[in-house]
């Protein structure tokens, strides 16, 4: 569904990932862990096009793979690569209800009045904060509106930044259970994560990134397993 | 409720309103001096809320909130601070055009007092400067940035981001720290290295923190006393062994023990 | 006379109300006081004059055109400098500089090109007619001002409010970034806010010199003042608010003039500004934005 | 024999807004040093040189050109600048530095008071507007008027002084008295006052793009034909007519120049001038401009030699008649005779001598 | 030899005077924009000063000292008296009010008759020159560096990028703005009285918006890193339009495309670089 290859991204001057190679199969949940800084973020942004790529083919889609790499952030998300990006972005001055509309933007309205009720039952706090702008929510909220969101667009594949950061342990529950779900419906997932472990639970495969650079990776299980990761990632 | 009169922070019937919403609901609670009050609930409970009544950002509906014998009520932000309050933001607020060393001195604001000396660089403006500096290095040196501190402040990773919030909180010499959420972002690992650090604040400073925080691991290894918040009201109150078999706790907040899931400590282990 | 005052107060108003609509749409939307507005007027009007003169187009074609190629001449400058900046996050009072230098550059082009007499449209563009309702006249260009000014105020208001384009326009004016996210197209989304309201502005340009039939490369400038007095009134971004201001400006000048003094006609524009942001710091509609400690 | 150039340097207004005046005094200027210089310039075969500056309007850049001519180019004398405000600034450095500076255009009070050195070739509108209002009061019989001003404007502002003052001396009444900004484009308010007063005339002071637009809203608003207008200065163009049309007949100016004056002398301006400038005619800045410019070329013959001291001695003495009549300049430095004074009246967009 | 230098001097006089008010006025918009302020009324407060000196000047016949000092403590009062409530604004919002606040001075100045109304004042005597000029200018912005290199400095930048933030970490934010507004149209006005001195004549049309904007856009294209940068702006600003003088009739417009260009590759300014504040 999505191959990287050699890819090569920065800042300025300074390269931050380093040519590094990632595979995630159609329908599989693959967790990419690493500390502060290690890239994450900015390789996810240049998988949903924020961020041109210096270097580096990323392959999207079965059978005939197109190269998105470089491709307008926009057109990435019409392809049905959806983001939920760190620091959650909302629409701070547009009503929570809004900011669902927007995540199924090119969805005619019958269809995405029936997705939102799906995300307002997966949410009961947004459904009460619809007609509340998006920037007076609490911290916890808008990350819960930021995954109501996309969840908007019924993505193909979707990349998570962090989903459970500053959520109640109770939704972190309910976050890790809608992503099992969603890869029940035969979704592809992406996912970062500070919560290491419950990443790993859930992944099918991990990578593991140091300073832009792949440093190990395998089958989730196997990773969480690996002393290595266990006393540097899962703070044992 | 058995107050102390001598609580650092008596917080009494503090309520706020948004429109038809109560975000704070008549909460009342103390923090005793030396201790680390861990104050918790739900997404939306009304914990930033609070903090924003506490440091002066928001005024309150009704209530009222003192510090030691102080009511703060209806004092603007820098009066709090200069009364030995400080505190750090849940969405990280660092002065990211600035050195990190200069972050720190901005912290130590309302304890500097030159003014005329700056025009004439007066002796004493020179060598209040420099302590100024010195104490910032200090700091820095104590959540382990010192060799950061040149760099702007913009450019460090999010936890380093996070410690510096910590150490520009400190130069205000309070009395009293509020923190939000200070381990968002962080990995268990790190996370750890912050609980040593909070302990010491506590331990070796003698400061006392009140602290929000969804990481049950740390929160629970940590506090002395926590209060519970749903819906802006206080649920519960208590030291965290109470609070966590608090039926209305785990209906509300933890979920019912598989938490292994969604702590980030102990799953594996 | 109050009847015609009331009538000149509610004309001068919309020509307020048209100019402003489009400002504030500018102004609100992208997010920088883009100082070069006042130049799609005047040339909404040139082309509107070169289409009747030149091209002997009769006005209601010369309308579309001169909005058309003002909306245009707005989609340029907005591609060659402001997205630039925004590309490098420059900081905002940079693209208010530079808007600054364009602008210059712009009325320096236009004095030179077209020179700083006075043009004005050729008779026979004028049907020139007006009504009179008793004592009350009331000339067709002004009826056209009017009808321009309500209508385009509608449309706009139907077109970021009531439609799915007017909340993309909305969501990248606040973050670009998540609004790609969406699938949204970003610089398709400005360029459509850039030409409308460069369009509005350029339509602006030809009713009002067809109103007072002069024409003039700085003619934009001094509507420019009252332009900023207008959409800080209704309340930065808000299309009733730049409509309703603008009436009101425009009746509190005429009355002015009317019953107390002209001198103070010029006064009590400001004197409503300044008075009304006291009540009221961001204006009769103006929304806070969304941000928490 | 010496067959250098004497240069002389002009700071008008070339840019901006206002550079119509500039532009217009501009090409007066040119018109006449062609023809002076085919005519064998000055000083017995010296061509005679124009170094212009462009003030942009501005005072400071007026004063920044006048520094730069005499400090650097070490002009003899200056002709300009074009607005009395940029005299003001301009005439004290050219004063104190004993070159003399010509004004063309600048007509408000105190001009020439600046010192020994400033002279200026145009009628102060208090020369003007009394012959004006009291031919209109001679001929029309009129006794009561509006009176409407721009006063945001030192030129239209020191009109209105005069106008006042001479209305009283005639003893007409005045209803009302309006303002308006030089660069608003509504009165509809001011007129319609003005309408409900039912005045004999309108006194008007204001720049012709103003005064277009004052005379064309006050048809559409029904005020009635018979009303006419009476201007100062600044309504003494052919752009009045060019853009208020019918709406502007009848209006009444005192001019110290028309373009329809039958001499020769004036003929031959006016058809020499559409013929270099592809069929545009001449306004009174051109003409004040193409006059001053002989008068000054007179005076630097009379000098014997391009000296500023030796100038300032010979302008005053002076006599020239060039198209706008005879013209000598009075004590004050102020042109002497006012008897060229014209009064015209528009018809059909075009004025005409008021019969 | 000294003949010529003293052409020179003379020749580019009001430029050098220009350059140094110039100067002085880019420093009093710095004051306001280095606390996240931004005005549009440093023109207004300019004009009060001008009007306030030329006045004690001209009609009481005072000494210079004693019209300087009236023409930052006139500006500086009105600056107290609308400080309060345009406190409340921010960003645009209060650039605009201050827009108006300029426009509803210039008005009164145009019909203050006293003044000369329309026709502005003239024969204001020579005084102070540039030795006064450039004398101010260095001492304020030596005293601004010193003062950015201070904890008010520290205070002032926190304030700009974070109002909330710099609250809680102890800066009391309306002295802080009230202060940076009385000072900068304390300066604003002193400009006014020594550019007022040295250019004979003024009028109520050269304080009105174009001059407003002409004053942000030295901080704009200087920068305001430093209080060196707006000066910088300033000057390239106010010797533009005469270095471009031999272009005539392409002036204005070269004038526009190099600020164009100057933007666009240097949007933080030309002198980017902040100071240190570390003392
Ligand atoms: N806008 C930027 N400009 C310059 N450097 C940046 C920028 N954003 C990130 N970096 C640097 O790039 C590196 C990788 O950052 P990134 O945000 O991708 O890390 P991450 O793995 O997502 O970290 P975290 O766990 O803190 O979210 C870091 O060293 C960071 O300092
Ligand atoms: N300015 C505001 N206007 C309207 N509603 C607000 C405002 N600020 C907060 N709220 C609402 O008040 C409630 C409490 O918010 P608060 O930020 O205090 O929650 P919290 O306990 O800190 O949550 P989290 O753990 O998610 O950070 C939320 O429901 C939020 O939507
Ligand atoms: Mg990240
Ligand atoms: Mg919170």
């Amino acid at each position: 569904m999505l191959a990287v290859e050699g890819l090569r991204l920065g800042y300025g001057r300074a390269d931050v990932v380093h040519g590094i190679g990632l595979t995630v199969r159609r329908g599989s949940i693959v967790s990419l862990i690493g500390s502060n800084g290690a890239g994450k973020t900015t390789i996810l942004r240049s998988l949903s096009g924020l961020m041109k790529p210096r270097a580096g083919r990323v392959l999207f889609g079965d059978g005939t793979a197109v190269d998105i790499a470089g491709e307008a952030a926009h057109r990435i998300a019409r392809r049905g690569i959806v983001q939920v990006p760190e620091g959650r972005q909302v629409f701070a001055n547009m009503t929570v209800a809004e900011n669902l509309r927007l995540g199924a933007y090119h969805v005619p309205t019958p269809e995405a009045a029936r997705r939102q009720e799906a995300v307002e039952a997966r949410f009961p706090r947004l459904a009460e904060r619809l007609r509340q702008q998006a920037g007076y929510l609490s911290g916890g909220e808008q990350q819960m509106l930021a995954m109501g969101r996309a969840l908007m667009a019924e993505p193909v594949l979707l990349l998570l930044d962090e989903p459970s950061m500053g959520l109640a342990p109770l939704i972190v529950e309910e976050i890790f259970s809608i992503i099992a779900s969603l890869r029940a419906e035969g979704r592809t997932i992406l996912l970062v994560e500070q919560n290491a472990s419950a990443a790993l639970a859930i992944a099918d495969y991990a990578y593991v990134l140091e300073t832009g650079r792949i440093r190990l990776q395998g089958q989730a299980a196997e990773i969480a397993r690996n002393p290595e990761v266990t006393a540097a990632y899962l703070g044992v | 409720m058995g107050q102390h009169s001598s609580a650092l922070l008596t917080v009494q019937g503090l309520t706020r309103r948004f429109q038809g919403l109560v975000a704070v609901d008549a909460v009342d609670f103390t923090v005793q001096p030396g201790t680390v009050h861990g104050l918790i609930g739900p997404n939306g409970a009304g914990k930033t809320t609070l903090f924003n009544l506490v440091s002066g950002v928001l005024a309150p509906s009704a209530g009222s909130v003192r510090l030691g014998d102080q009511p703060l009520d209806g004092l603007a932000p820098y009066r709090r601070t200069a009364l030995g309050l400080a505190r750090t933001f849940q969405n990280i607020r660092i002065f990211g055009e600035m050195t990190v060393l200069e972050n720190v001195m901005t912290g130590l604001h309302t304890r500097l007092s030159a003014t005329w000396g700056i025009l004439l660089r007066s002796p004493g403006f020179r060598a209040e400067e420099r302590q100024a500096k010195a104490k910032a290095r200090d700091l820095l040196a104590f959540v382990g940035l010192l060799d950061a501190a040149d760099s702007r402040a913009g450019d460090l990773p999010y936890g380093d981001q996070r410690r510096l919030e910590i150490a520009r909180a400190l130069a205000c010499e309070p009395r009293l720290v509020l923190l939000d959420e200070p381990a968002a972002g962080m990995n268990p690992a790190e996370t750890h290295a912050l609980l040593g650090l909070l302990r010491r604040l506590r331990d070796e400073r003698g400061l006392t923190l009140l602290l929000v925080e969804h990481d049950m691991p740390l929160v629970m290894s940590l506090c002395d006393r926590l209060t519970v918040l749903n819906f802006g009201r206080r649920i519960a109150d208590g030291s965290p062994a109470e609070v966590r078999a608090h039926p209305a706790v785990i209906e509300a907040y933890l979920g019912t023990g598989s938490h292994e899931v969604s702590v980030s400590r102990g799953a594996v282990s | 006379m109050l009847e015609q005052q009331l009538v000149n107060g509610v004309v001068l108003g919309a020509t307020y109300a048209l100019f402003a609509i489009g400002f504030t749409l500018m102004f609100g939307v992208m997010g920088v006081i883009n100082l070069t507005y006042g130049v799609y007027f005047a040339l909404g009007a040139f082309a509107a004059l070169w289409s009747t003169q030149g091209l002997g187009l009769p006005i209601w074609a010369a309308l579309p055109l001169g909005a058309l190629i003002a909306g245009v001449l707005a989609v340029v400058l907005d591609t060659l400098l402001l997205t630039r900046l925004r590309k490098a996050k420059a900081p905002e009072l940079a693209s208010l500089m530079v808007t600054l230098g364009a602008t210059l550059f712009l009325y320096a082009g236009m004095a030179a090109a077209l020179g700083t007499e006075i043009r004005r449209f050729p008779a026979a563009v004028f049907s020139g007619g007006a009504y009179s309702l008793g004592d009350v006249r009331v000339a067709t260009t002004q009826l056209l001002i009017l009808a321009a000014a309500i209508v385009l105020m509608l449309a706009l208001l139907a077109l970021v409010r009531g439609s799915r384009i007017g909340l993309a326009i909305r969501a990248v004016a606040e973050n670009p970034d998540a609004a790609a996210l969406m699938g949204i197209n970003g610089a398709l989304m400005l360029r459509v806010v850039s030409f409308l309201s460069g369009a509005i502005g350029g339509a602006a340009g030809v009713l009002v010199g067809l109103n007072f039939n002069a024409i003039q490369p700085f003619m934009g400038e001094h509507m420019m003042l009252r332009g900023f007095a207008v959409i800080i009134v209704g309340g930065l971004g808000d299309l009733r608010g730049a409509l309703l201001a603008g009436l009101l400006l425009g009746l509190a000048e005429v009355l002015t003039a009317a019953y107390l003094s002209s001198t103070l006609k010029d006064m009590i524009a400001f004197a409503l500004l300044v008075a009304t942001l006291w009540f009221r710091p961001l204006g009769l509609f103006g929304r806070a934005a969304a941000k928490r400690a | 024999q010496d067959k250098s150039p004497v240069k002389l340097g002009a700071i008008e207004i070339l840019t901006g807004p206002n550079s119509r005046y500039g532009i217009a005094i501009q090409r007066g200027f040119d018109l006449a040093l062609a023809d002076i210089n085919k005519a064998g310039g000055v000083l017995g075969g010296r061509p005679l040189a124009l170094a212009y500056e462009d003030s942009a309007g501005a005072k400071e850049q007026a004063l920044n050109a006048a520094r730069k001519l005499i400090g650097r180019d070490k002009v003899p004398l200056i002709l300009g600048p074009t607005l009395s405000n940029e005299m003001f600034a301009a005439g004290p450095v050219a004063n104190d530095r004993k070159v003399p500076i010509v004004g063309t255009s600048t007509t408000a009070n105190g001009i020439t008071a600046i010192g020994p050195y400033v002279f200026r070739t145009s009628l102060p509108e208090s020369d003007v507007i009394p012959v004006t209002l009291k031919t209109a009061k001679d001929k029309f019989g009129i006794k009561r008027v509006a009176v409407m001003y721009g006063n945001d404007d030192a030129f239209t502002k020191s009109a209105y002084d005069v106008m006042k003052a001479s209305l009283e001396k005639l003893g007409i009444e005045t209803l009302t008295t309006e303002t308006f900004g030089s660069k608003d484009s509504d009165f509809s308010a001011q007129l319609t006052k003005i309408k409900a007063l039912n005045p004999d005339a309108i006194v008007l002071s204001a720049l012709v793009e103003a005064a277009s637009g004052i005379e064309l809203q006050a048809r559409q608003l029904g005020i009635p034909d018979k009303v006419f207008f009476i201007g100062g200065n600044g309504l003494n163009s052919p752009k009045l007519g060019d853009i208020a049309g019918k709406a502007a007949d009848g209006t009444l100016v005192g001019s110290p120049w028309f373009i329809g004056k039958p001499d020769a002398a004036n003929q031959a301006f006016v058809n020499a001038f559409k013929d270099k400038y592809g069929g545009d005619l001449p306004d009174q800045f051109a003409a004040q401009a193409y006059d001053t410019l002989f008068i000054v070329a007179k005076a630097i013959d009379a000098a014997g030699a391009p000296d500023s001291e030796k100038i300032k001695d010979a302008l005053i003495k002076v006599k020239h008649t060039g198209v706008m009549g005879p013209f000598s300049f009075s004590d004050t430095r102020d042109p002497a005779d006012t008897s060229g004074v014209v009064v015209l009246v528009m018809k059909g967009g075009k004025f005409q001598l008021l019969q | 030899m000294w003949e010529a230098l003293d052409d020179f001097y003379w020749t580019y006089q009001s430029l050098i005077h220009g350059i140094g008010v110039n100067g002085i006025l880019a420093l009093s918009v710095y004051v306001v924009l280095a606390v996240g302020q931004l005005s549009l009324g440093q023109a207004a407060f300019m004009g009060v000063g001008a009007y306030t000196g030329a006045l004690l000047s001209v009609k009481f016949g005072m000494p210079f000292g004693v019209a300087m000092l009236a023409s930052a403590v006139v500006p500086a009062l009105l600056a107290l008296v609308v400080g309060g409530p345009t406190l409340r604004l921010t960003g645009v919002y209060l650039a605009i009010a201050t827009i108006g606040l300029g426009e509803i001075t210039r008005i009164v100045f145009l019909n203050w008759d006293y003044a000369g109304g329309a026709l502005g004042l003239s024969n204001i005597p020579e005084r102070g020159g540039v030795a006064a000029i450039y004398g101010t200018l260095v001492v304020l912005l030596v005293g601004l560096t010193l003062v950015a290199r201070s904890r008010i400095g520290r205070a002032m930048e926190a304030m700009r990028e974070d109002e909330a933030a710099a609250g809680v970490m102890g800066v009391n934010l309306p002295r802080y703005r009230l202060v940076a507004l009385v000072v900068s149209s304390a300066m604003a006005g002193v400009a006014g009285c020594l550019s007022a001195h040295v250019s004979s004549f003024i009028g109520p049309n050269e304080y009105g918006f174009e001059a407003a904007v002409t004053i942000l856009s030295y901080a704009l294209l200087g920068g305001i890193g430093s209080p060196l940068a707006p000066v910088l702006g300033s000057t390239i600003l106010t010797l533009l339009p005469e270095v471009l003088r031999p272009l005539a009739d392409f002036r204005l417009m070269v004038n526009g495309l190099i600020i164009v260009l100057a933007v666009l590759f240097m949007p933080r300014g030309i002198l980017p670089w902040r100071i240190a504040r570390t003392g």
